[in-house]
């Protein structure tokens, strides 16, 4: 059962992921692409999370923690690019 | 009771700290929280200088019951707007609305404005130069009006008691 | 999945190499970027594809996973950070000295 | 003296003038006229040695010594002084010590008289390097320094275009032809087996038989001729004479120019005699003497006139030689010190007339007997010589030459043409001797010369008597005077006893004399009619020059050098870039089309997730390349590149990679923002169609070889049997679980050591390029709209603080993780780094410069220095640097705790990739901060 | 075994490294520490190199791993000859610098120190890619040195070669992966007994690997195509730095011995002569190209410049045959012409700074002209390879080694032709700058601090022939210990698994 | 089965609401529409997966696996933040919007001295 869940949801987020996938080449507005691309990075994090799940493993944690904690930071560069061109200021 | 304080100059957040480690290690050994309890002891005070320089906090117990209704709300958020976006997008009624705010310290605001970035179909979009209004994008909205008193009441109302 | 793995590490080098050819230092330093991501996953690929195991003792195929490799491209990575940090800071000397972007000299013409 | 010491007189000869050249221009500094005597010193004494010498020399013995220099290259310091080297060595000596004497008087008081001295000996050295080497490599060596110092003599005025110019023609062409000489001389050595001469000439059969005889002939043959000025390579030497006339007397007379007739009497026993030696030397000796003799009598610059002469008469030499037989090679080593003599004369006689009457146009000078007859005297003396009249030196051996041009047989039905030729050039010899005398010394009253001539001092004629008392002395008495010296020559040229010959003036009315009888004739017949054939010849072939030809071909060769190296080179990378391009799809493709054997792709099942991370990488990887212009897009298309980079190397086993690929994505795209913020936000310009087609084949090309090689190595992998080590090893020797980390800290822990120094030096450069770096700002976005008024706002900049000690603190947890799971220094260095970069972002550079007041080199180098004596701590145990280490440790409450000495390594690792990255991140933003004075529009700055 | 002296020549730049970093803005400390350093470390280097003139090679297992699992660093005769050369030029380059150059930009002595820490290492080690991150630490020191002194020209110079290299860096790994794939392991000596044993399907990914290394090796080594970098890296970067770059070509030469002279070419080994075929063309090409680049030269630097891209081609004229006299040549001739260039680099900063300008135009008369003049003379004369100078015996040596049929025609005109492009060149700059003059302001007279080290260097010229017979006996015998490397393999691996198929 | 089922169903929920916030950014209108998906449906999709991964492990293991929390808790701070941080430059750039945007941008409104976000 389990494993057909982390099928399915896996399949489910992976879809996830071409959507956004889409959004970010497509556009039109900057502010798009860079949300496509946070998305894909907090996605990323419960595609992990299936995997581990699925390999019975918690080693893909630290990975998915890290993102979790950091993947904002490049929205926010860019988001603060958008805003003020220069980041650190 | 000055040691103690030169110790644990933010002790709710060392706290914090130690739970967090412990988290992180998937573990209550005791050689762990001792590590811990160091750790929390040492990251604020080798981070203090980062630290916001007047925080007046009150009940922070408080926080707690703040934390339960803005994960109730999540919830129900997320089932309204999976409605919305599931649902034909003609019949939005996306909105900017302006929040006068009470809240004065700015880690309060920070706190309502991200509140409200995780709840029902709202983001906050923008905030005033002075701090005082709050510029929302709300997905779907009735009245406007409402929705303000709503905020205030679920959330800004406790976020004053605990930041005055 | 091999044959996916070297696809894409094809069309990463493809897409560097054209980069590289722009001869403007940003995108020039795009393409270094991008080979050097591709440089890595063809490095990685060296020790053989393992799917869903850990280098680590007692992990789950630990045995089938050739660590070497990753220590390898761990090394890489950072190593091709150092690299990028500086290049980028390179082209921001260039951007001042030279007021350009184009990389060429002043009778350059392509 | 005692036999045994010879070789000590030899050595002394060679070598004095080279220890004495450096003394020279010492000397110059305390008084100029003991150069003088200095110089005139040392060709004494090697006079005297050389002289001492002698006897044993001309008795048939050989004086040698031969020290081994560098056996593996065939080079030995051999020097051997047989009849020929004597001969030329007594030559070279004494008419050096003539024009030594010559040189004070002649050289005005302010040119360096030092530097000319100086030169002039080194000049010496070499010259009697060369016929006094044993050895051919070593005589090279003097020969190419015969080069170098001819050049510097004639460039002596440096001041003077034309002397700047002759110079590095003379260079050339000699030095060129030393090249061809050095082929040459290594073939003949390989012939040989060796280069020692006598070891050469001994080889006779085995190199004329040896296919590559031909070109090492030919090699051999540019290298004297071009020395020898003989033609096309002959006017280097005309032009040489705008070197101070001492230089042109001695090197480009009597001495160097002689350098190739020497080698080929030299080779003379090895090379001759067939063919190919003698089509080639006799064409172009009798080329050269009939070409310059006629071209003599058209140059109406005395030192041209004499100039064309030389080499006229080293033409004649060079054909002599060409005969290939006995008396050919008697008479011609007999010229060489003839026209030594007399052209050394005449030379000095005409640098007297320069001097004194202030012109050496022969239209200009007239009637100089009145002023100075004895020097007159004396030059007609030589002239006369040079004229081959009988009763004079000269007479002598142009008799035995004319006798030799009858008796060759080579031309079969055309054996007539070189005694004809040979007549001809005589007669132009005669006119052109006449002519130097009557146009100079007679022909007018010498009223309207640039200066009122006297006679010279003493001591500046001398010289020029002391030749010209030779010219008649050996012309009476050649038995008694230059016969022994020229057999002991004429034996060390054959290597066997001389043939017989006479050196008497009169033979009786011979062919040869009658030759001799209408020459001068002819050349008195010529003289006469003079002025017709100079209309003629300034009609017909007006402005003839092979210097012009020689320089155009140079000048053509610069250009094309230059057009060349900017066609190749044109500045742009592109070109770079697409040439390393070409060269990896040649070099990495070439295995794959050359036999390696492509296995066909099996339809393996291809898992969803694998699917979409590929489609992420490559729509990422395609996205940047196809969007790079709008500049931020493409940093987003590389960040999605990177995320699925991560998600792969997840995939793939690798939870290392993938955590260690995030936190580096991270930081690697602030950089990227950083550093656009100063450039342009779109590239302006778009290459053609046609250049990105190209570029796209290229690229696909390169894609595609990078590919099939990727698909070929996971395809043949076999597995290395280092893995199994490690993870057997990993844990028991390494106390880690993490065999990766084990790998990075303990097994390859100097990977590691040099990876973070890479991080130093990365910091420090980045440093070092920007310090001092100025740069526009923008104040506004590339559509113009001006930046948003908040700098920091406020919800960034109060959510951003408390993540700071969560992010240290799983940075510690990744850190102290990292022996057993996936984390270790580095990554944690990044978090850390990550969080404190976040503050910068949110609250800017002023506010968090305050709250951290670190020095980023002293966290650099300390950790670095940590890392390092982590490794030496080894070391003071009796280990190996960076062996690992681990000591158990009982803390109450805890149990035990182990602790290894990869720990401080990592801490070492930690701090430098915090210092790195917060220093380069910082310095990148502080750029704006520093020049926030001077902003411009974008717009502006494009 | 694990003589803690052969680590030395890269422990002891890399602590003064990391102790300059500490060490703050101040010159004089700065200096007496890269000083120190730099002694020491050419105290050390003479010390290994009297090792292993005695033919040991000695082998050092970091971490006290045995091979091939650990990283080894190796001190055969080739490699302690590199580290001597590398000394040599650091303490000249060194000493010239302190004149007052270092000042001019920051860090310099902590980058000198750690471009010294990345070619010792480059040298000393004996994994294929460790030798890839010594080649990073290097070359990242080198762009920094590069921009050292600032400037347009040298930003742009600085541009090519860095994007170039980047490149280079990641073929690098392109290649190193290709070779671990196919052979499974990682050090030069394991990797030299594979590869007599290695299955035939793995050859055609060794040959790759091996050609991919080529081309990194040879963009380090300028080799046509891929020389472009250099003219303009190396013609405009500080004195002392280029007198320092001169070793880094040759770094690459080196690991083309290294790779294609030992591992690759074992007798009967799997690879066969897989560099010769491309590098033989490519040599011929260089030095024309090189040899025209310097007759097109407008500046006294670049001219120099192009003079090491002439050397290269030479110098791998000599090694495409990968035979023992050939190495042994081209091994002298890297002697000569690493030490001559260096010095003409430091000569070229003087005389350039005495007549007012680098530009090869008439210019004021050098200030101190019969010294630079005779320097000049003689390091062009060696550098053209005339006699009696180092360069014509380096000349003749390669000449000498080259006599197949085959290529002897080509090797032999293109070394003479362009030596005559070499002679015709140098007479011209050296007529222009110190004959031709003309009115301009002009530089003050050169100290000692820059003197000697520039005099030194080009005394290598007479020194090399006067002892010519040494040096060739040196380079013969590290030749010889390159092809036939049991030695070098007993000292790695150990004598059991030397004799292992 | 009960743990099995709650697994499942946690995953199930948090691969749903992950999908529907994706799917928001590729349906919905305009950008700050598009906004509401990722930021709010995210969170609960991810935590969700989350939860079903701390029980999973909890189950599996024996040992109570906590630590996912901290993946939501940091996502909790970061992803409204930004959401923040994209509104303001969706509204900086004016992007086009089917609501109504203020005349003015509130944090640009006035412009005084900046005196930082503390002093
Ligand atoms: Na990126
Ligand atoms: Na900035």
């Amino acid at each position: 059962m389990i494993a057909l869940a982390v099928w399915c949801g896996s399949g489910l987020v992976l879809l996830a992921q071409l959507m956004n996938l889409w959004r970010l080449l497509r556009g039109p507005s900057l502010p798009d692409r860079i949300l496509a691309l946070d998305t894909l990075f907090i996605n990323t994090i419960a595609l992990l999370i299936l995997f581990g799940i699925a390999r019975g493993t918690s080693l893909y944690f630290e990975t998915a923690l890290v993102i979790a904690l950091t993947g904002f930071i490049t929205t926010v560069a860019l988001c603060k690019y958008l805003l003020r061109g220069d980041i650190i200021e | 009771m000055i040691w103690l304080h030169r110790l644990f100059p933010h002790p709710l957040f060392s706290l914090s700290l130690l739970v967090v480690w412990l988290a992180l290690v998937n573990s209550l050994s005791p050689g762990e929280i001792i590590l811990g309890a160091l750790l929390a002891v040492a990251l604020p005070r080798l981070t203090s200088p980062f630290w916001p320089e007047h925080l007046r906090m009150r009940r922070a117990g408080r926080l707690v019951a703040y934390a339960v209704v803005v994960l109730w709300d999540i919830i129900l958020a997320n089932l309204a707007v999976a409605r919305l976006i599931l649902g034909p997008t003609r019949n939005l009624r996306p909105r900017f609305v302006i929040l006068p705010l009470e809240l004065e310290q700015p880690v309060a605001v920070a706190l309502l404005a991200n509140t409200i970035s995780l709840t029902p179909g709202t983001v906050s979009a923008d905030l005033s130069r002075d701090g005082r209004l709050l510029l929302l994008h709300c997905l779907d909205v009735d009245d406007e009006q409402q929705l303000i008193e709503r905020i205030k009441a679920r959330y800004e109302r406790r976020l004053l008691e605990v930041f005055p | 999945m091999a044959l996916l793995l070297a696809g894409v590490i094809g069309i990463m080098v493809a897409c560097s190499a054209y980069l590289l050819l722009r001869g403007e230092s940003f995108p020039v330093v795009l393409g270094l970027t991008l080979l050097s991501y591709a440089a890595n996953l063809f490095l990685f690929a060296s020790g053989g594809l393992a799917l869903g195991g850990a280098p680590i003792i007692g992990a789950p195929g630990a045995g089938e996973v050739d660590p070497l490799p990753q220590a390898l491209v761990l090394t890489a990575i950072v190593i091709g950070f150092g690299m990028i940090a500086f290049v980028l800071a390179l082209v921001l000397r260039a951007r001042g000295d030279l007021g350009s972007d184009r990389i060429s000299e002043g009778q350059g013409r392509e | 003296m005692e036999p045994g010491h010879h070789w000590l007189m030899l050595l002394a000869a060679a070598v004095l003038p080279f220890a004495a050249a450096p003394l020279a221009l010492y000397l110059a500094r305390w008084r100029r006229g003991l150069v003088a005597w200095f110089a005139g010193g040392v060709g004494v004494v090697v006079f005297t040695a050389l002289l001492t010498l002698a006897p044993a020399v001309v008795g048939g013995a050989s004086v040698a010594l031969d020290w081994p220099w560098m056996p593996s290259l065939g080079l030995e310091f051999s020097l051997r002084l047989n009849g020929l080297s004597l001969l030329f060595a007594l030559l070279v000596v004494g008419i050096g010590l003539l024009i030594f004497v010559y040189t004070h008087y002649y050289l005005p008081a302010d040119k360096p008289a030092a530097r000319l001295y100086a030169l002039l000996l080194l000049f010496m050295g070499s010259m009697l390097g060369i016929v006094l080497s044993g050895n051919l490599l070593l005589l090279l060596m003097f020969w190419e320094l015969t080069s170098v110092s001819s050049f510097l003599l004639i460039g002596f005025e440096t001041a003077r275009p034309e002397a700047r110019q002759a110079a590095r023609t003379a260079l050339i062409i000699t030095a060129g032809g030393g090249l061809a000489l050095l082929a040459g001389i290594l073939m003949l050595g390989q012939m040989a087996g060796g280069y020692s001469v006598e070891q050469v000439l001994g080889a006779r059969e085995v190199i004329q038989a040896h296919p590559l005889y031909v070109p090492a002939l030919v090699l051999t043959l540019l290298g004297a001729f071009t020395k020898s000025g003989q033609v096309p390579f002959h006017f280097w030497l005309p032009e040489a004479m705008v070197a101070p006339t001492p230089v042109s007397a001695y090197l480009h007379s009597a001495a160097m120019v002689k350098a190739g007739v020497y080698l080929l009497a030299l080779l003379f026993p090895v090379l001759s005699g067939t063919a190919w030696w003698f089509y080639l030397v006799v064409g172009t000796g009798l080329t050269t003497l009939l070409f310059a003799a006629y071209i003599a009598l058209f140059k109406h610059d005395l030192k041209g006139l004499l100039a064309y002469s030389t080499v006229s008469h080293l033409g004649l030499v060079t054909l002599l030689l060409g005969f290939g037989t006995p008396l050919g090679a008697v008479a011609g080593i007999f010229h060489v010190i003839n026209h030594a003599i007399f052209k050394a004369s005449l030379f000095m006689a005409a640098g007297i007339i320069d001097h004194e009457a202030g012109t050496r146009d022969m239209r200009i000078l007239n009637g100089l007997w009145r002023f100075m007859p004895y020097t007159a005297t004396l030059a007609m003396i030589s002239a006369a010589a040079m004229a081959g009249v009988p009763l004079f030196n000269g007479f002598l051996s142009k008799e035995m030459f004319f006798a030799e041009t009858v008796h060759q047989q080579w031309l079969g039905a055309l054996n007539w043409l070189l005694p004809l030729a040979a007549t001809a050039a005589g007669a132009f010899a005669v006119a052109y001797s006449v002519r130097f005398i009557h146009d100079v010394f007679f022909n007018g009253s010498g009223e309207h010369l640039p200066k009122r001539p006297h006679e010279p001092p003493l001591w500046m004629k001398a010289p020029v008597g002391v030749l010209s008392t030779l010219c008649l002395v050996v012309g009476i008495f050649p038995e008694a005077t230059v016969a022994p010296l020229l057999k002991g020559a004429v034996q060390a040229v054959l290597q066997a006893p001389p043939p017989e010959y006479s050196l008497r003036v009169w033979h009786g009315f011979t062919l040869p004399m009658t030759m001799s009888v209408l020459a001068m004739a002819g050349g008195v017949l010529i003289y006469a009619v003079r002025h017709r054939l100079f209309a003629l010849h300034d009609l017909y072939l007006p402005e003839y020059s092979a210097t012009g030809l020689f320089r155009r071909g140079t000048a053509l060769l610069l250009a094309g050098a230059g057009a060349f190296t900017r066609t190749l080179d044109n500045g742009a990378l592109h070109r770079y870039v697409a040439a390393l391009l070409v060269t990896a799809l040649v070099l990495g493709g070439s295995p794959i089309l050359d036999g390696l054997v492509l296995t066909f792709p099996s339809l393996e099942e291809v898992g969803a997730g694998a699917g979409v991370t590929a489609l992420l990488v490559a729509s990422g990887a395609l996205a940047t390349a196809a969007m790079h212009r709008h500049r931020l897009v493409a940093v987003v298309a590389l960040s999605l590149v990177g995320l699925g980079v991560v998600l792969a190397f997840a995939g793939l086993s690798a939870p290392d990679l993938a955590l260690t690929q995030m936190a580096v994505e991270i930081v690697t795209t602030v950089l990227f923002l950083l550093v656009l913020y100063f450039l342009p936000q779109r590239t302006a310009v778009r290459a053609s169609l046609r250049r990105r087609g190209l570029d796209a084949g290229l690229s696909l090309g390169v894609g595609a070889v990078a590919a099939v090689l990727a698909w070929e190595m996971l395809n043949q992998n076999g597995g290395s049997g280092l893995s199994d080590y490690f993870r057997a090893q990993s844990l028991p020797a390494s106390g880690a679980e993490n065999v990766v980390n084990a790998i990075l800290v303990d097994f390859r822990g100097f990977d590691t050591l040099g990876e973070i120094t890479v991080l130093a030096v990365a910091a420090t450069a980045t440093y070092a390029a920007l310090y001092g770096l100025r740069l526009n700002l923008a104040r506004a976005d590339e559509r113009g709209r001006s930046w948003s008024a908040d700098p920091h706002p406020l919800v960034l900049a109060m959510t951003t603080r408390p993540l700071l000690p969560l992010a240290m603190m799983v940075a510690v947890y990744l850190f102290l993780r990292g022996h057993h799971l996936p984390g270790g220094g580095f990554v944690a260095g990044v978090i850390t780094s990550a969080a404190l970069i976040l503050q910068y972002l949110a609250s800017g550079v002023g506010w968090t410069r305050q709250r951290l007041r670190l020095e980023y080199f002293d966290v650099i180098g300390g950790g670095l220095l940590l890392a390092v004596l982590t490794g030496v701590g080894a070391m003071l145990g009796g280990l190996p640097f960076l062996t690992s280490g681990a000591a158990q440790l009982q803390v109450p409450g805890l149990g035990s705790v182990k602790l290894y000495s990869a720990m401080a390594f990592e801490l070492g690792v930690f701090c430098v990739v915090v210092g790195t990255v917060v220093c380069i991140l910082s310095w990148l933003g502080r750029l704006s901060l520093e020049q926030a004075g001077a902003v411009l529009p974008r717009q502006e700055a494009e | 075994m694990n003589d803690p002296l052969v680590i030395a020549p890269i422990l002891i730049p890399l602590f003064a490294g990391a102790l300059l970093l500490l060490a703050g803005p101040g010159m004089r400390r700065q200096r007496a520490i890269a000083g120190a350093a730099v002694a020491a470390l050419l105290a050390v280097v003479l010390l290994l190199f009297a090792d292993a003139a005695g033919g040991a090679v000695a082998s050092y297992r970091l971490g006290d791993w045995p091979a091939p699992y650990g990283i080894v660093l190796v001190l055969d005769r080739l490699s302690a000859l590199m580290l001597l050369l590398t000394a040599v030029l650091a303490i000249a380059a060194l000493a010239y610098a302190c004149a007052g150059g270092d000042a001019q930009g920051r860090h310099f002595h902590a980058l000198f120190q750690f471009q010294l820490v990345g070619l010792n290492g480059a040298f000393l080690t004996g994994d294929l890619f460790n030798l890839f991150v010594f080649f990073e630490l290097l070359l990242l020191a080198s762009y920094a040195l590069l921009l050292h002194g600032g400037g347009a020209a040298r930003t742009r110079g600085a541009l090519v070669y860095v994007v170039l290299n980047l490149a280079g860096s990641s073929l690098f790994l392109l290649g190193v992966a290709l070779i671990y794939a196919a052979l499974g392991t990682l050090n030069l000596a394991d990797l030299t007994r594979v590869l007599s044993g290695a299955e035939a399907g793995a050859h055609g990914l060794v040959r790759a690997g091996a050609l991919l290394l080529l081309l990194v090796f040879a963009l380090k080594a300028a080799v046509l195509p891929l020389h472009f970098w250099l003219p303009r890296a190396y013609g405009r970067a500080a004195a002392p730095v280029a007198a320092l770059f001169v070793i880094m070509t040759k770094v690459g030469v080196y690991a083309i011995l290294r790779l294609f002279g030992m591992v690759l070419a074992e007798p009967g080994g799997a690879a066969g002569p897989v560099a010769g075929p491309w590098l033989f063309p490519a040599a011929l090409l260089t030095l024309f190209a090189g040899a025209l680049g310097l007759l097109a030269s407008r500046g006294l630097r670049e001219a120099v410049a192009y003079l090491v891209i002439v050397s290269v081609g030479t110098l791998l004229v000599g090694v495409v045959g990968f035979s023992e006299a050939g190495m042994a040549a081209a091994l002298y001739y890297l002697v000569h012409t690493t030490l001559l260039t260096a010095g003409l680099f430091l000569l070229a900063d003087l005389i350039a700074g005495q007549r007012g300008g680098d530009a090869l135009q008439p210019g004021p008369a050098v200030r101190q002209s019969r010294l630079l003049g005779i320097a000049y003379l003689l390091g062009a004369m060696a550098i053209a390879g005339m006699p009696p100078l180092s360069g014509f015996a380096a000349k003749v040596l390669i000449l000498s080694a080259v006599t197949a049929p085959a290529v002897a025609p080509w090797a032999w005109g293109a070394i003479l032709l362009s030596s005559l492009l070499v002679i015709i060149a140098l007479s011209r700059v050296g007529t222009l700058l110190f004959w031709h003059h003309s009115a301009g302001r002009r530089g003050g007279r050169a100290g000692a601090l820059t003197l000697i080290p520039t005099l030194s260097l080009l005394a290598a010229g007479p020194l090399l022939v006067l002892f010519g017979e040494s040096v060739s006996g040196y380079t013969q015998t590290a030749a010889r210990q390159l092809i036939a490397p049991l030695d070098y393999m007993q000292a790695v691996l150990g004598p059991a698994r030397e004799s292992a198929p | 089965m009960i743990f099995e089922a709650a697994v499942a169903l946690l995953i199930l929920i948090g691969a749903v609401f992950t999908f529907i916030g994706s799917l928001g950014i590729l349906r919905l209108p305009d950008f700050f529409t598009r906004l509401h998906g990722p930021t709010k449906a995210t969170t609960l999709g991810v935590g969700s997966t989350l939860l079903g991964s701390m029980v999973y492990f909890t189950g599996a293991t024996g040992e109570f696996s906590i630590h996912e929390v901290l993946i939501t808790l940091f996502l909790m701070m970061t992803a409204p933040l930004s959401a923040h941080m994209l509104a303001k430059a969706g509204l900086h750039h004016r992007l086009p919007s089917i609501a109504v945007p203020p005349e003015k941008v509130p944090s640009e409104e006035q412009r005084p001295v900046d005196p930082g976000p503390n002093e």
